[in-house]
């Protein structure tokens, strides 16, 4: 790895704050942002991104290579979740296995973002397509996760219904529900489609709040994270070391897979990172709010530590300039 | 003043749309939810400082008759056995309804 | 109606963040913005607002025609509660009529900021008095609903009392602080005040906040009242066919008059929109908070769903288009 | 430990200042108070979810003498009436009092 | 349906770590944690409306055995004597527990 | 005092906001900022001063004469205490005069920051390390308020201990972290390292946030402690008139002192400003958030509504123009 991008990203505000986050943890400050803030951080950052990716898709359009890359991020959220269901189901059991599937298939889009920032910081173009296919990435995982589970399970066993009535089938209203018309997955994909609709005249009028705020609401909201993930380091040992592991090694191992693939579609670096950073990143917003009514007897401390404290502070703090380095190499 | 159950239920956020569903099929007059609860218990620590609902619980109260207390514990089961949380049951009285 | 504005009007983010507001409700997600931020973000949009409005009535000063303004503005929140009352107290019972009545003499501070978001996407100009006739609309609108249901149900009867302890009187103190005091009416007069007396200084300090991220915050303003709203909509039988009716008549009656009072005081196409939309629109934040303590035996399920879920919609959607095709085409 | 009655009032958030003032013309010892609360009953649904605390209700607990108790239910009776509401009294020992 | 002992605890806010501790130690099987709350009592007024949390209370309940509650009111006697604070206890049955 | 300092005082929107939300609380208005909005401002403030001090550390570095100005604000914030609290032990008990004494040997964040909104309507420069100095200042009198009270109070009374199991030493643990990672001391500090480190670049990407929008939020912030701190007036007759005399007089006093020392150390103007609002404040967010703790039996209802209720207004209405008025002449 180039060490000079590590240096670069160390020197990113977005990142120093998640670390002070952490050391605040750490110390036992009493600092926190107090609830909801971080909610709204959330959405508010959801609302950004995807007006933002709309007006550039906008520009752009969907040309045959956006809809390519558009394909591969769909396929690869649904080809994730099968390979990490059987690798797991053995030492996790099923449902913590079908929800660390769903994690693990879907993205996180605050580590989308950090990679944003970390190209711009460079000054590297990307397309706003990307974030299309950041939207397209989160429901076919949740659903997948789930449908694995379902299938392997058979009647009869004390299986999880998605449905609180259901008697056997699948509820698949409610899936298709808490999969597609998930808070975030909506509000990511309604700005998406409005900032498309909109494009420039819709832009000027936001972009105070939506661009020029985005970096220091970034910061503030990783702050928050990393209080949150450093208090959930402390739940690390009842996931168990094959969580662990899992957490800390399926992140490179998708990056590559990724950039193989970007190269396939000769993408070029910007949207290369974010294809990468899209398949190494694992949900912790969107997809344990759909496994908790989902698979409620999945156990969070599993999949929401494994995402949040493990597979998000590799992403952000060596994942984000490792990729970069290695796309650089590669692409030169 | 009249005699009334207080049924007390603590569950996880999320599941209120079906919590509400089974109070309403139960019958009971009213109810009152607090939200944003922070807890402990079998399934072990929900902090409520997620960026969703998925580590919060909610507080919900319900004064009813003994009769619809008895069946908003039947309606209300199966939820805490999905999702956990508790249900508890006490004696008061009313000044209204 | 010129259709090309209504189409502008529909490609306006504001709006359309209305619009995925009221369909994540129809399709039920989670999607919500958590309390209390949508009252911080009302609170903001009455800051915002009134410090321009007073930063401008600073330049313009009240010359002839501004008071003009002022006093028809007054005088239509005084006359609608009037006959409002009357036609609709036998169908809806004396409490609820005037609470309705008090609701349409009464304005919607975020109807008159998307008219204003309209205008500006247009380059139309208006006054910052206008702000000011807003502002001095809200209150005269609550007194006169509370007094007419006073003078009309006579003592004896079981009249609510706007107060705990009076014993058959008016409570004059807790009416005129409700309807004058009120958290909403207080802030937009303040920061009108604060504004006028600040002027370009005080404007160029908080200008980054009020001016330039006005429309991006009234998106996710309107994205949690399209939700908040379409909610409301199941509420709409038991209002009855009465309260439905005259939630979608007369929004463009008021609006006529408005427009035959804006031609005969001479006032340019922003300003008349803007005294139309005054005129059409109807209050569900200010009023209701008053009504909820001196009328509480009125049903607010009638009179907020009336104002929130029916007028409101309307105005943005159709009516501020239309409105302004009819000035487009009277005024030239 | 010593017994205390357990008031247990819910009502519309606006009506605060009248309820407090009701309180301390009751005497009471101390109260305290959880605000954001939903509900539904006789009037309907309180989302909550309003831009004003038009549609919210507060949960207020206070433990009291039997004799304050009594004179606080007839201080709170106007309230729900005009209101809406509920007021529960249940029993408890106190560890302070 | 279980009889257990309910146990009330309003207290400063900022007690927070301290109070979890003591029912850590009172071997509690769960608790439910309402912040923000206002209250009143000896100490005068706690408005909840400071830039920090120091006149801000918490509300948690516990449903325990009697023997845990017995523990647990040993246990937040001297956060009650530092901070400030009610105690109360009362019984209801569980259907969970 | 230079009475055109006054006017111009109170002609900034900050001020202005600040008696708007003490005429609210007056009139019983029911404005206000609902919870926990203004923890959050808080945050953002300590967060926006503590980036911008240390980007403007990274340019001028730590030189001699910056290094005196923040030995000479760590001195004051020892020595104060000291002085505090002998003077008011006998008329407030033990308790009371320790948490005084913390209250006026540390800082009012927005105090200061009201001051440099006041500096930059004036056009007056100053520098980044008054930051530093008023980050020093925090936890060192926290420190020496408790030492004092408890090298005073012997073993055997009923002193208060600041840990819950400590027996009868100091419990130096968890005195140092509610002095030095309080939540306020550990962002403001945190936020000024990352400025420091990462200077212009880091600037430019939060500079929309944390310095555009800065007197805007302050606006809000301070209209909120407008209605909080009138709100608390009521309190002081339980004070008594001891703390509310001494609540009035110290800052004036003490400004002095610091006037003192910026001559000796050779400030100019802007920065001597800024130690004097140093000197002169009183901390009621962090030193109160400790003093909870660490002397439980110490009576908030004195502390707090002496550094809020009285000092603050009186620093920010009347102090900031009368100390500036002071060094204006001094200096010429
Ligand atoms: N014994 C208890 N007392 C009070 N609240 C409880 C208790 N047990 C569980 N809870 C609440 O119910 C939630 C879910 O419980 P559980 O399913 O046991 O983890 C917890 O997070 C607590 O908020
Ligand atoms: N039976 C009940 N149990 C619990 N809370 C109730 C009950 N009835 C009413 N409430 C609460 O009191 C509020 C007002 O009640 P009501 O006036 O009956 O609509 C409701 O929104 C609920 O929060
Ligand atoms: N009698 C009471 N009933 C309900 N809550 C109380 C009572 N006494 C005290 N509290 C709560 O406990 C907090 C601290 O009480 P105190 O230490 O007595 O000031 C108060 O602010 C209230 O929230
Ligand atoms: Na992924
Ligand atoms: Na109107
Ligand atoms: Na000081």
């Amino acid at each position: 790895m180039n060490p000079a991008y590590l240096l670069d990203n160390l020197l990113n505000p977005p990142l120093l704050f998640f670390l002070l986050g952490a050391g605040a943890a750490l110390v036992r400050s009493d600092l926190e942002i107090p609830q909801p803030f971080p909610k709204i951080l959330s959405l508010y950052l959801l609302f950004a991104i995807g007006f933002k990716g709309g007006v550039e898709l906008s520009h752009s359009g969907l040309g045959g290579q956006t809809l390519a890359v558009l394909l591969s991020a769909v396929a690869m959220s649904l080809v994730v979740p099968c390979y990490v269901f059987f690798l797991l189901r053995g030492r996790l059991g099923a449902e913590n296995a079908a929800a660390v599937a769903a994690t693990y298939g879907s993205i996180s889009a605050v580590t989308f973002m950090t990679a944003i920032a970390f190209l711009e910081t460079k000054g590297v173009p990307y397309g706003g397509h990307m974030v299309a296919a950041m939207a397209l990435m989160e429901s076919p995982a949740i659903v997948a996760g789930v449908l694995l589970l379902r299938m392997t399970t058979r009647a009869g066993s004390a299986a999880p219904l998605p449905a609180g009535g259901a008697t056997n089938g699948i509820a698949w209203n409610e899936l298709l529900r808490d999969s597609f018309f998930n808070g975030s997955v909506f509000l990511l994909t309604g700005s998406l489609l409005i900032g498309a609709a909109t494009g420039d005249r819709g832009w000027e009028a936001v972009r105070p709040l939506t661009d020029d705020l985005f970096t220091g609401v970034l910061c503030l909201f990783l702050l928050d994270l990393g209080i949150v993930a450093t208090r959930r380091l402390e739940a690390i040992r009842k996931a168990g070391l094959p969580a662990v592991a899992f957490a800390l090694v399926a992140p490179p191992v998708h990056a590559v897979v990724a950039m193989v693939l970007a190269r396939l579609l000769g993408l070029d670096r910007g949207d290369a990172l974010l294809l990468t950073i899209l398949a190494a990143s694992a949900s912790y917003i969107a997809v344990p709010a759909a496994m908790r009514l989902a698979v409620p007897r999945a156990n969070p401390s599993i999949y929401v530590t494994m995402a949040l404290a493990l597979t998000f502070p590799f992403n952000i703090v060596v994942g984000i300039p490792l990729y970069y380095s290695i796309i650089q190499w590669w692409w030169s | 003043m009249d005699p009334v159950k207080r049924v007390e239920i603590v569950t996880v956020a999320v599941a209120k749309p079906r919590l509400l569903e089974a109070l309403e099929r139960a019958g009971v007059p009213g109810y009152t939810i607090l939200r944003a609860a922070e807890g402990y218990g079998d399934r072990g620590r929900r902090m409520a400082d997620e960026v969703t609902a998925v580590f919060e619980n909610m507080y919900v109260l319900v004064a009813c008759s003994p009769e619809q207390a008895e069946r908003v514990t039947v309606a209300v089961r199966p939820i805490l056995e999905r999702f956990g949380g508790i249900c508890l049951i006490s004696d008061a009285t009313s000044i209204k309804h």
